[in-house]
């Protein structure tokens, strides 16, 4: 995988992601460039050269009464990156995400996404960086009364898309799925397996430049369960950086990417990475 | 442009998903307008009954002598200390005397050997309409009862003060029921807002995390809180008028809505309750949203 | 039994942790019980009204020729005839003079020349009080009228009319507010059930799936219901207790609550109320329950 | 696997099942097994002489507008029998679980549960039958508002068990799930592997005969799944029959048990079976 400043400029982009998304991904963030390179000398893993597009420093998370969530996690994760979370079930995946999309802030340390620091954004900022993550929750939070085309067009439509473009997108984006033929049914009637791909397709519907998902494939066959790396794999090819939080071995185990494993909400190990 | 293309799909669409909910609401809307301006329409109206009643009160101040054009100067300018009237009137022995033999009409003839000077002279003295309540008639009776020469006053007081007790007690009622009415609906249209939000809490609670700024979530809500306004007080200004007309036509007995003309509403103030309740709702709905946004 | 044990550590359960909807529900239930407790006390002391505000009404008619006993006794059974009344009394010109020379006071000189036969003679009819309605007063009047000998019936027209249009008016909008109000009022609470319940769908819907009885289900919201019923419509009955007493203490200036003697329900029909109610609150959330657990 | 009646008498039921499991069982299904014995010869899968304690004949499952969930689908599982159903997302192994746990009703079809058809109960007799099944769904159906013990605890308060009773199974099953420092924790909080483990510790919590799992370890990693899957092991020794729909390989691939796959809502194949 290369930095963004690499890329061949005649490759050609996969058609499931919008051809601009690399410009747009430049633009929004290049007046943000010189900021970080300055920062980024006082910071501990000065060893990659590399654009962080996340960037965590001794960040913890409790909840109320002694729950440790998250305990002194550092790590930072490059533009177009493809990175890996494992852990046992109440390891601290889903609470890292969080942290990462700002939903929730952080107890202690330091987040920054693209060289700026989560903790300090908020209204239209916030809103604006929210666009540019997409992210596909462990517990979906599809709207159950809207249609999977409906679920998949709102993250499209808060970014003022205009309708045919939506709609080419998620007829797209359903066909990769394997969901044509549940465009128009309503989210609450959709089998688990269905629910969970309508989520991610929502998550990189907008063509963001970064995408959290959070056990993607924990209600998918193995066959599905391909189809749906390929997406994602495609999505990481035309520059977007990925984390995926999963438990499922076999789309991690032979992969040249990073691989980080969280115990007890601390970094246990962090493997993998060749390609780097 | 496209900001406002989008809202308006959005309040569109919120519209088709959710009528039950919304039609509630506008229920609610409806009737609470239609309940306030009923109890406005009452009191506004009750003014003129106050009025109507007061309208006969008359103060007949009886003397011993019949006062001279001097003298009835000076009385005129002490009862006018008290407090303006509508008029005073001298009633001389002679003017009582002929307004008795008309009152006993065929029987007068039973005067003709009677002195022309037989019944006292008075004043008669009709307050302002504005001398509404029993005890001001009462202090001014006194009042007039203490003037040079004045044997007694009279002013009907059984009738007189059986009428003021009456529309004193109707206004605690309507003031009461009122109040009662006011608290229930206030009550029930935050109520039936922030149910209406909180059941699409999920949805707004997406719409943030895929990053929709609040302009984007507020105003639909905003929008259809307007709309809410705009329909429901309308509605409910409109049946009250059905109401009215209703009871108008249906009670007009003889004699008996012209006695106590019931007036509606001038449009001015129709207009001006629907912008009262168009801001409340809208007020409301953009502020329980408010609320309800800071997750 | 452990039937009964399980049920009512649900119901605590339930109490604990919806304490909020809970607090609701009593709320709207409360405020109906007072809403049309309040308009009930109302009417039934309206009735009172009535009876008071007749209290004075007498019709008199004037007669040409004072009646012998014979006559007397077919007038009393002509005037018998139309309805029933409260008394009749026969006045003679004699009794008319000496209450004019009683009325004239310290004046009744001027009358020792005057013949004692000058007034004419005249029958009081005071009607009975169920006699309420002006259309009625005014049909016994010409009724009275044709009577033979009868020269003209007087009953102080204006002010009975007054009144009677008066009285009708304000029963008007004392029924028209509580229809308002009393739709109002079950519009409240059948929505506030209603959300209450549908707000735990979900652990209806559990409760179901796990094997749990109807009853199991049920039992727990039939006792919510009823302990809403009898706490919300003691609170209302007592906060309407409350108001009535402030409002007698605040308002009874001299002669006015005497005269319209305000009275609150019996303890019996406080009861009766609060019977209807938790009967209604009862039955109301069984009801809701049970169509939302058709699933 | 043996049938009901050959099992020797002095063997030790586990601790984490009631003792009287396989009493209960008995008492509750043996006035049903004359009529059954007599039915059963019409049947077509006659060639089994063991209880079936799930018997499906030609069942389908319609949903409004076309959608074929289940299509002729017969099968019969023994009393005491550990049965996986297998597919691709959307094949209908949640339908068929839904239709058993007759929380749905098939379109066409017999299903009888221990001889006797589902269809045909109500009222009480209906909560009697579910309260002997357990089921784990796949989206869980927790209260979100209450704890982790108040979760588990609804399937035994139904039955009327006993307060302490319930306390203790409740410690137990928690210790067994590696849940025990969430016992007090409300599940809306919990994370989704977590939540996971509550909602099959509901299942099993009442010692039902019959125990329906969707997908028990979409949210967990190995080391988890195994301690998961050795608690069912264990309640499928003391006599519970259970289903289990998944899509993970590596639960079902080397067990002795037998295997259904759904393709597109019909019997694709059903290998397995050493045992039996
Ligand atoms: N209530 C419903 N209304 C309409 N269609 C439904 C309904 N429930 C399920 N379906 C459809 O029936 C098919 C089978 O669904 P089912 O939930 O049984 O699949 P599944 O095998 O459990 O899949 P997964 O592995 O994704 O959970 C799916 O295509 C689904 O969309
Ligand atoms: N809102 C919360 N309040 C309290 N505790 C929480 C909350 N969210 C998570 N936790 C706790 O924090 C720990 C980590 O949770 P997290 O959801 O990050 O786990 P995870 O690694 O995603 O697990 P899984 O694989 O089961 O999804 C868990 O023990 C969980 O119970
Ligand atoms: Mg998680
Ligand atoms: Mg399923």
């Amino acid at each position: 995988m290369t930095a963004l400043g690499a890329k061949p400029p005649g490759m050609l982009l996969p058609d499931h992601c919008d051809e601009d998304t690399h410009n747009i991904y430049r633009r929004r963030f290049c007046n943000q460039e010189l900021h970080h390179n300055v920062t980024r000398m006082n910071k501990k893993s000065v060893s990659r050269q590399q654009e962080a597009m996340i960037e965590m420093i001794k960040v913890s998370k409790y909840y109320p009464v002694n729950v440790v969530a998250l305990q002194d996690v550092s790590v930072s994760i490059s533009t177009g990156e493809l990175f890996f979370i494992i852990g046992k079930s109440g390891a601290g995946k889903t609470t890292l995400l969080k942290l990462v999309s700002s939903m929730e802030l952080p107890s202690n340390g330091l987040i920054e996404i693209a060289g700026k620091p989560t903790s300090k954004l908020k209204g239209v900022k916030l809103a604006r960086l929210r666009q540019r993550i997409g992210v596909a929750y462990q517990d979906f939070k599809l709207l159950a009364d809207r249609t999977a085309a409906e679920n998949i067009a709102i993250s499209m439509e808060v970014s003022y898309k205009k309708p045919q473009i939506i709609r080419k997108r998620v007829r797209e984006l359903l066909e990769q799925l394997d969901l044509t033929d549940k465009h128009g049914t309503i989210t609450g009637e959709l089998s688990r397996g269905e629910q969970q791909r309508v989520a991610l397709a929502r998550a990189i519907a907008n063509s963001p430049t970064m995408i959290l998902v959070d056990e993607p494939t924990g209600n998918l066959d193995a066959a599905t369960t391909e189809r749906v790396m390929n997406l994602l794999h495609k999505c990481n090819k035309s520059g977007a950086t990925i984390v995926i939080a999963t438990h499922d071995e076999t789309i991690y185990k032979n992969s040249p990417h990073r691989v980080m494993e969280l115990k007890h909400g601390a970094v246990h190990s962090l493997t993998g990475g060749l390609l780097i | 442009m496209s900001f406002w293309f989008t809202v308006i799909r959005q309040v569109g669409r919120n519209l088709r998903q959710t009528w039950g909910s919304q039609l509630m609401t506008l229920f609610t809307v409806t009737l609470s307008v239609l309940i306030f301006a009923f109890f406005y329409l009452i009191y506004s109206n009750m003014l003129h009954f106050g009025d109507k009643l007061g309208d006969d009160l008359r103060l007949i101040v009886y003397l011993e002598e019949e006062p001279g054009p001097e003298l009835q100067q000076q009385l005129r300018k002490k009862i006018e200390q008290f407090d303006q009237v509508e008029s005073i009137r001298f009633v001389s022995r002679i003017d009582a005397y002929e307004r008795f033999a008309e009152q006993l009409g065929d029987n007068r003839g039973v005067l003709d050997d009677m002195p022309k000077d037989f019944l006292p002279p008075s004043i008669e003295v009709i307050p302002l309409k504005t001398l509404s309540s029993l005890n001001q008639v009462k202090l001014f009776s006194s009042y007039l009862r203490k003037l040079a020469g004045a044997t007694k006053v009279q002013y009907g007081q059984e009738w007189v003060e059986r009428f003021y007790n009456f529309t004193r007690l109707i206004s605690i009622i309507v003031a009461l029921s009122g109040i009662l009415l006011i608290m229930t609906t206030i009550f029930m249209v935050a109520y039936t807002i922030r149910l209406t939000i909180l059941g699409r809490q999920d949805e707004l609670e997406l719409l943030k995390l895929v990053g929709a700024t609040n302009n984007y979530i507020r105003t639909p809500f905003f929008l259809e809180g307007l709309l809410q306004g705009v329909l429901g007080s309308t509605f409910g200004i409109a049946s009250l008028y059905i109401l009215f007309q209703w009871i108008q036509n249906h009670f007009s007995g003889p004699g008996f809505l012209n006695m106590f003309e019931f007036s509606f509403f001038s449009p001015s103030v129709s207009l001006a309750i629907i912008c009262v309740s168009v801001l409340l709702c809208t007020l409301g709905s953009y502020s329980t949203m408010h609320k309800f946004l800071r997750i």
